[in-house]
């Protein structure tokens, strides 16, 4: 299977380009969409040589009169606007501000202008390829400690929002994928901890599951997985169990290489670094970019993805007593023995299908919708995730 | 002790002069606690500061909704009854406008929106009265409960036909000005019920003794029950103003509201737990947080440093005494 | 100083209150071994704020003390109790919701480290030896005042003092319990120690005490042997005046009935049965009386007649309506008017004196339904401060910022001046000084003459014996007498309200 | 719910309930000697980040969870000598140090780590036993203890007596010779202590790393937890122990009603209210409850 690359170097170009990066609201720290985003920007900082500044705004009811502000003044080339929650307050700035570019991340306004750039991701294709590579994984923790009965796979998500959604939907179809595929029975587990920045309650939560055999579980639930991951790693060391765990958007392998073999990837890093090298570069085009899997917007990290991360978790003293390299090669042995090579096979498969554009996934436009592709994908019917293609 | 002719109105000036040494205790925290964590201290509180009167219409619109919040936790709180439960009746207040609002345009919601919040105040109200559970218990746990029970009606029964997370928004938005009157004409409102009328003299006697409050000829449970009903109505409004300023919608993690019944916790007490100091107080607050949002942009030090402030003024506002120990030590 | 005879000795002793309030202004005191030396004075003479300062518990502002000839300062009553100083309150000082055992437990063990076993044991051997039984396993909240204060006193002795200094003990007693009370103190003070009485009462210092020491407005009058000083020169040297001591009242015309309670059945807030079957009727232009020791069902009986508390069973009519079922407010429209015996209760501390001046009849103040005059309200608070006496700086004051003898002026000026039909007043005199106590009885005097119903509950026996045209009697809950008040003596009084007879006896 | 995991739930929620166990009886110690604090969500964060500075700087278990305890006992001193000198409204001094130890300890994050979300992972555990095949922290075990010793020893002990006394009335409690500002200081030190030994706990053995605003509103949870216990220990640690139950279980049965997931998340909070509200123990709170005490 494709994994995607690591940040790879671009090139260095002058120029005063002065760029506002807006989080959403609870902003950095995240370990997810916002932390990428402003990676994404750093690196920008670095390669392009632009200025960048960073605001938080403490609920969505400064959105509006932040960004209109922002935009009045003028300062900014380029303003970069992380999260869904600055949809309505964009639609109502952008058209008074003709001049002023905006980068939307991970969300759409639904209207076409010139000079907003919305950047959203396909989390169902990602997902979907986490869902085949967990299922085995989990098939392997198993046979490894002798279990029989069905596989196990779990996930720890955070609100029941649009990208989890979509997460939920691929995550599932992957597992299905995988059922199909090898005939064999996986459980599957979800759970809505309702809170983005609550670990404990990600533990608890994850300790229910291990408790009911799950072994692998797929944390989407940004600061609350952290939660998760210790839930796992207790459960390795001291609860005498054996599971994994699955980190997403950023590469957290570095966590704890030897539990957490695997990270799904979503770039919202690669889409900050566009949108600011659309402006450095003078290329600017307003509009929708799609970063499916095809695009490298979403997938499985690679190792040099894992590498690229633990370096920074290093640099910044957060990963401590191994050096990059050794998560590296922790990673690569755990990923050895859980995954593998009949269902990497299968990974490679999907991932082909869909990288291909043979299959494409339905955008759930409603929770209704949602909640009915969930239900045909747990009866087994893997074509009710689909706009495009089918499964035979 | 105090000069005994200056006494009375030195008595007069002293919550303003707490208030005034709160402010300074403010800004004497932010600057320390800038200044060890090695950020310019000077550029620090003055952006802190004065940043947030930049942009009178933005700080408005911020300060009304927080101001009837703030009212919401006051009017209990002259009972004697604590209403943390502001948060809960917020979002039910603001669920109520959305929705009432995409049935019947303006301005039924913001009629409707209020009666949501007093049911949940009354709910409060009628745990402790007839089941005895505590108010705090019972509004932290309704807190939560709301939460997720309005996020669930927004993203089963009112989500927007184009972007899903969002509910359906509101038909209009009021301009700051016209928010301000709403604040200001409920302000006054509350003054007067809390000091005019029957209604508010038995809230305060029931605040300084529940036993006088039944010798009075009023009960405590018909009080109780009224204060908190009109915390919600407060509550309720506070959410649908905060829907019909600033947000225009509410969205399934209930950014648009999260956060203002504590906010107005903190506005309340700093505004002296008074009908007229609600305002000021939420202005404050409001310059505050927008003050800190530039820090972050200007200086890229964490916002949160407005938050320290905050706490910082809060912490001095809570011993007046102190201060007068301090006075009568410098005064002799 | 000879250490012998004075046990205490305090020197020069000014006090100022850090609100300003001078209360002592330079008093001398001493008490010598094996006395009973009485602490006579006016309420707000200093009395209390002298032994306060003995015991520890405050600072003098200026002044020496000495204890058993040694300088003391001591910084708060664990250490006056360490050099055998013990002081029973006014207010007693016992945690209501600890069992007597703990109570006393607690106040040993601050003194020196001792088991609650070994307390247990001697204090079932000291109470033996009093002749008291004590239920030591129940919370203070559940007894009645006598006990309570046998246990203050058990806890003095316990703990070793030298010297016992008591605020008003008798207060709270009756007649009977009063004489149980002075046999112990004499037989405590043969033993050698040195008991302080502080009271206002004059009769009761000229009976029991040694010695007397007399204090008026914060500033020693003199000290005395008892014995060669009369009862009308202590008066004379207390009050600083000679004024009458009590107020007699006309002719009673009384007319229909106004207020009647019908076997009536009242709990207390523990629920438990404080009155049982109680009867009593009270008609217009008569003051009838109540007499009994605290905590017999009086203070649950006026309230459930003024409609604070629920009645289990039985009728109250108010000027023939049965009001059983309604709300004080709705009582207070027949005409009924209620002094409580708590400040608590008929004040709200927290507001000003306007406010608290309409506290019962907003009804009146109010237009519109809900719109309250203040501007008639503040008249009516001016009339009360004016009438009564209430001294305040002015109307805004807080009623927190009063002092007792103030606030009791505007509850009780506040009841009178409504020129209520019916009055039921619970110790509607309680600290105030003597001049402005005969004031207030006066007015109700006037307030019967005029034709008003009023019920008198009262611990002051002098009070209820001249001001009730009849006097009722309640013991456990129960009306066990009613006469005149010229069929009672004191001694008689005593022995109905200690329970000792009823009725049916002589 | 098959018996196994029934067991299993049962006994994992022991963890869950620590820290709200420990600041309950912490809050509980606290009020019983009349002042109130409701900083305890600050004091859960401020020691939760305590905890994990000591133990990334140290490596040590032992430190971390001394500092993190004495970080605890220094806010509660704080508080309880501000209360009782500058005899402060207690409410707001305690919403005041929430929101002080909320910003400071985020911007803290950002200053020592350069992070704005997490601390680095945290290499210490703390000592677990094995029930029934299942890890139960050894703190766990010791929440429950120090329950059981604050009940004896407010209910029998000198020092309990003395406590409940300050909070009854303060005024007879210091003519029984106790020190009334001393005691209420030592309760709000005691109170702060185990706050601080439930924000470790909640860095070190759940979390794993201190997180921006760890302890997600546990504090106020432990202060709903001590009204419905009735200040009394002993039924703290059932409020505890059914709160960390229902969490688990509204995880159970969203796995059952997935359309219903955000009305499964009401499960612990309304459960807790249910309890509290049809059980109706009568409880009233120590008399003199956050009144400054006066002595002149
Ligand atoms: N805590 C206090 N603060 C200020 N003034 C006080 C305080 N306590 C008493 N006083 C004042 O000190 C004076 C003496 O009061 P004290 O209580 O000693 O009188 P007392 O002789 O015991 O009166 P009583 O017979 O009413 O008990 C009074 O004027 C009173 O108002
Ligand atoms: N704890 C206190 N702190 C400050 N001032 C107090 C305190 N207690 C009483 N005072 C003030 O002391 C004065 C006397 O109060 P107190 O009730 O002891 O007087 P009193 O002896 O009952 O007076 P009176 O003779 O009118 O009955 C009042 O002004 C009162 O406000
Ligand atoms: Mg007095
Ligand atoms: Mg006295």
């Amino acid at each position: 299977y494709r994994q995607v690359q690591a940040p790879t170097e671009t090139v260095t170009a002058p120029g005063k380009v002065r760029v506002a990066v807006l989080f959403d609201v609870g902003g950095r720290g995240d370990l997810s969409f916002n932390d990428m985003a402003a990676l994404g920007a750093e690196k920008a900082k670095r390669d392009l040589g632009v200025e960048v500044e960073y605001n938080t705004p403490k609920s969505l009811a400064h959105m509006v009169p932040l960004l209109e502000e922002l935009s009045r003044g003028g300062k900014y080339d380029l303003l970069i606007l992380v999260g869904f929650l600055w949809v309505d307050a964009l639609n109502k700035t952008a058209d008074k501000f003709p001049k002023q570019k905006y980068a939307l991340i991970d969300a759409s306004t639904g209207v076409r202008r010139d000079n907003v750039a919305e950047f959203v991701f396909k989390e169902q294709e990602g997902a979907a390829v986490v869902g085949v590579l967990a299922a085995g994984m989990a098939r392997e923790v198993q046979r490894e400690l002798g279990e029989s009965g069905p596989i196990k796979v779990g996930a720890v998500a955070g609100m029941s929002i649009p990208p989890l959604w979509r997460f939920h939907i691929g995550y599932l179809f992957g597992v299905k994928y995988f059922e199909k595929k090898t005939g064999e029975r996986v459980e599957f587990y979800w759970t809505y901890t309702g809170k983005f920045d609550d670990p404990a309650l990600g533990y608890s939560a994850a300790w229910t599951f291990l408790g009911q055999g799950v072994k692998v579980l797929y944390g989407l639930a940004g600061l609350t997985h952290v939660g998760m991951f210790n839930a796992v790693i207790d459960w390795n060391e001291r609860g005498g169990g054996r599971a994994l765990a699955i980190g997403q958007d950023a590469s957290q392998e570095w966590f704890n290489p030897k539990y957490i073999p695997l990270s799904g990837s979503k770039r919202v890093d690669v889409a900050a670094y566009k949108a600011i090298e659309m402006v450095v570069k003078g290329a600017w085009r307003g509009g929708l970019v799609v970063l499916g899997y095809a695009e490298g917007g979403v997938g499985v990290w690679d190792l040099e993805g894992v590498k690229y991360f633990a370096q920074i978790a290093y640099e910044t003293g957060q990963l401590k007593g191994l050096t990059p390299d050794d998560i590296v090669r922790i990673v690569k042995d755990a990923r050895g023995k859980y995954v593998k090579s009949d269902v990497e096979a299968i990974a490679k498969e999907l991932e082909g299908l869909i990288v291909t554009g043979k299959i494409v996934f339905k955008e759930p436009a409603s929770e209704e919708e949602y909640l009915s592709i969930i239900r045909e994908l747990e009866k087994g019917n893997l074509n009710a995730a689909l706009a495009k293609g089918s499964i035979g | 002790m105090m000069l005994a002719m200056g006494e009375s109105g030195l008595r007069k000036v002293y919550p303003v002069l707490e208030s005034l040494a709160a402010l300074i205790a403010g800004i004497i925290g932010g600057f320390i606690v800038s200044a060890v964590l090695g950020y310019d201290p000077f550029a620090s509180i003055s952006l802190i500061l004065l940043s947030g009167f930049g942009n009178i219409e933005y700080l408005l619109s911020i300060s009304v909704p927080l101001t009837l919040s703030a009212l919401a936790f006051i009017v209990p709180l002259r009972a004697g009854l604590f209403n943390i439960g502001v948060e809960g009746q917020a979002y039910v207040g603001a669920l109520a406008a959305v929705y009432v609002s995409s049935l019947t345009g303006f301005p039924l919601p913001i009629i409707l929106a209020p009666l949501a919040g007093a049911l949940i105040g009354f709910l409060i109200g009628v745990l402790r009265v007839y089941r005895g559970v505590n108010e705090v218990v019972s509004s932290i746990m309704l807190n939560w409960t709301l939460f997720y029970t309005v996020s669930f009606t927004i993203s089963r029964y009112l989500r927007d036909p184009v972007i899903v997370h969002q509910s359906v928004r509101v038909d209009r938005m009021l301009s700051a000005l016209e928010a301000l009157l709403i604040a200001l004409a409920i302000t006054i409102a509350v003054h007067t019920i809390l000091y005019r009328t029957t209604l508010g003299y038995y809230i305060r006697v029931m605040g300084s003794s529940p036993e006088a409050l039944k010798y009075s000829g009023s009960s405590e449970s018909r009080v109780t029950l009224t204060a908190m009903s009109l915390g919600g109505v407060l509550g309720g409004l506070a959410g649908a103003l905060q829907v019909y300023t600033v947000s225009g919608f509410i969205d399934v993690t209930m950014s648009a509201v999260f956060g203002i019944g504590f906010m107005g916790i903190a506005a309340g007490l700093i505004g002296r737990a008074t009908a007229v100091g609600a305002l000021p107080a939420s202005i404050l607050i409001s310059a505050l947080i927008i003050g800190g949002h530039k820090l972050e942009l200007v200086l890229g030090a964490p916002p949160e440093l407005a938050d320290v402030m905050i706490g910082v003024m809060m912490l001095a506002l809570s011993a007046p005494y102190a201060l007068r120990l301090l006075s009568s030590k410098v005064l002799g | 100083m000879s250490s012998r005879e004075h046990v205490v000795l305090m020197k020069g002793i000014v006090k100022v209150y850090p609100d300003g309030t001078q209360a002592l202004k330079g008093v001398d005191f001493e008490a010598s071994e094996g006395e009973i030396h009485a602490l006579l004075g006016e309420n707000g003479a200093g009395k209390t704020t002298l032994m306060r300062i003995l015991y520890g518990e405050i600072r003098p502002t200026k002044g020496e003390i000495y204890v058993f000839g040694e300088k003391a300062d001591f910084k708060s009553p664990r250490e006056a109790l360490r050099s055998g100083i013990a002081m029973v309150y006014q207010q007693f000082s016992l945690i209501p919701s600890l069992t007597v055992a703990e109570n006393i437990y607690l106040a040993l063990s601050s003194v020196r480290r001792i088991s609650p076993a070994e307390v247990r044991a001697r204090a079932e051997e000291l109470s033996r030896k009093l002749g008291w039984s004590m239920p030591f396993d129940y919370p203070i909240e559940s007894l009645p005042v006598g006990l309570r204060q046998r246990v203050e006193v058990l806890k003095a002795l316990l703990a070793g003092s030298k010297v016992l200094i008591l605020d008003e003990p008798t207060s709270v007693l009756t007649p009977l319990e009063v004489e149980e009370l002075f046999k112990v103190l004499k037989s405590l003070r043969d033993e050698g120690m040195t008991i302080i009485l502080i009271t206002h009462k004059i009769r009761e210092a000229k009976r029991v005490s040694d010695r007397v020491t007399i204090l008026r407005r914060g500033l020693k009058v003199g000290t005395f042997k008892t014995a060669e000083i009369s009862e009308p020169s202590l008066a004379r040297l207390m009050i600083g005046e000679e004024i009458e001591l009590t107020v007699k009242g006309g002719i009673p015309k009384p007319g229909a009935q106004a207020l009647v309670v019908e076997k009536l059945k009242v709990k207390d807030d523990m629920g438990v049965l404080r009155v049982k079957e109680a009867t009593l009727t009270v008609k217009y232009g008569e003051i009838v009386g109540i007499a009994g020791v605290q905590g017999n069902g009086q203070r649950e009986l006026v309230e459930a007649i003024a409609g604070l508390r629920p009645a289990i069973a039985g009728r109250i009519l108010i000027d023939g309506v049965d009001a059983t079922r309604l709300t004080a407010s709705k009582r207070g429209k027949l005409g009924l008017s209620y002094i409580p015996e708590s400040k608590l209760v008929g004040l709200a501390l927290e507001m000003n004196i306007v406010e608290n001046s309409i506290m019962t009849l907003l009804s009146r103040f109010t237009r519109r339904l809900v719109d309250v005059d203040w501007g008639k309200a503040r008249d009516n608070a001016g009339d009360i401060v004016r009438d009564f006496g209430v001294v305040c700086r002015s109307l805004d004051d807080t009623v927190k910022s009063l002092s007792g003898g103030n606030q009791q002026k505007l509850m009780v000026g506040r009841e009178i001046r409504r020129r209520p039909k019916i009055l039921v007043a619970h110790e509607p005199t309680q600290g105030l000084d003597v001049a402005t106590a005969n004031m207030v009885r006066r007015r109700m005097l006037n307030l019967r003459d005029e034709g008003s119903a009023i019920l008198l509950v009262s611990s002051d026996l002098e009070e209820l014996l001249s001001l009730s045209d009849r006097l009722l009697v309640i013991y456990d809950g129960r009306i066990v007498s009613e006469g005149r008040p010229e069929d009672y003596t004191l001694e008689k009084l005593g022995l109905l309200m200690g329970g000792v007879i009823d009725a049916s006896y002589g | 719910m098959e018996l196994s995991f029934s067991i299993f739930i049962a006994i994992s929620s022991l963890t869950f309930m620590t820290p709200i166990l420990l600041a309950s009886v912490g809050e509980i110690i606290t009020e019983k000697s009349g002042v109130v604090n409701i900083g305890i969500e600050g004091i859960l964060i401020a020691s939760a980040l305590a905890a994990a500075l000591t133990a990334i700087v140290t490596g040590s278990l032992t430190l971390s969870l001394a500092t993190a305890v004495l970080t605890g006992a220094l806010i509660g001193f704080t508080h309880g000598a501000i209360a009782v000198y500058f005899r402060s409204d207690q409410i707001i001094a305690g919403l005041a140090v929430n929101i002080i130890a909320y910003g400071a300890t985020v911007v803290s994050l950002a200053s020592i780590w350069g992070a704005h979300g997490a601390s680095p992972r945290l290499e210490v555990y703390t000592p677990a036993l094995n029930v029934l095949g299942y890890k139960v922290p050894f703190i766990s075990l010791a929440s429950i203890l120090i329950a059981l010793i604050a009940w004896y020893a407010l209910k029998k002990l000198r020092v309990g007596l003395a406590l409940r006394a300050c909070g009854e009335d303060p005024r007879a409690a210091e003519a029984l010779g106790v020190n009334v500002n001393m005691a209420r200081i030592l309760a709000t030190t005691i109170g702060g202590a185990l706050a601080g030994l439930a924000g470790a706990f909640l860095a070190i053995e759940i979390v794993g790393q201190f997180t921006r605003g760890i302890a997600a509103g546990r504090g106020f949870i432990a202060l709903a937890n001590v009204a419905f216990s009735g200040w009394n220990p002993l039924l703290a640690i059932v409020g505890a122990y059914a709160f960390g139950f229902l969490e688990a279980l509204s995880v159970y049965v969203q796995q059952h009603a997935l359309e219903y997931a955000y009305i499964a998340k009401t499960i612990p909070y309304l459960g807790t209210l249910a309890i509290v509200a049809l059980a109706g123990w009568k409880a009233r709170m120590p008399r003199s409850l956050a009144k400054p005490y006066i002595k002149e």
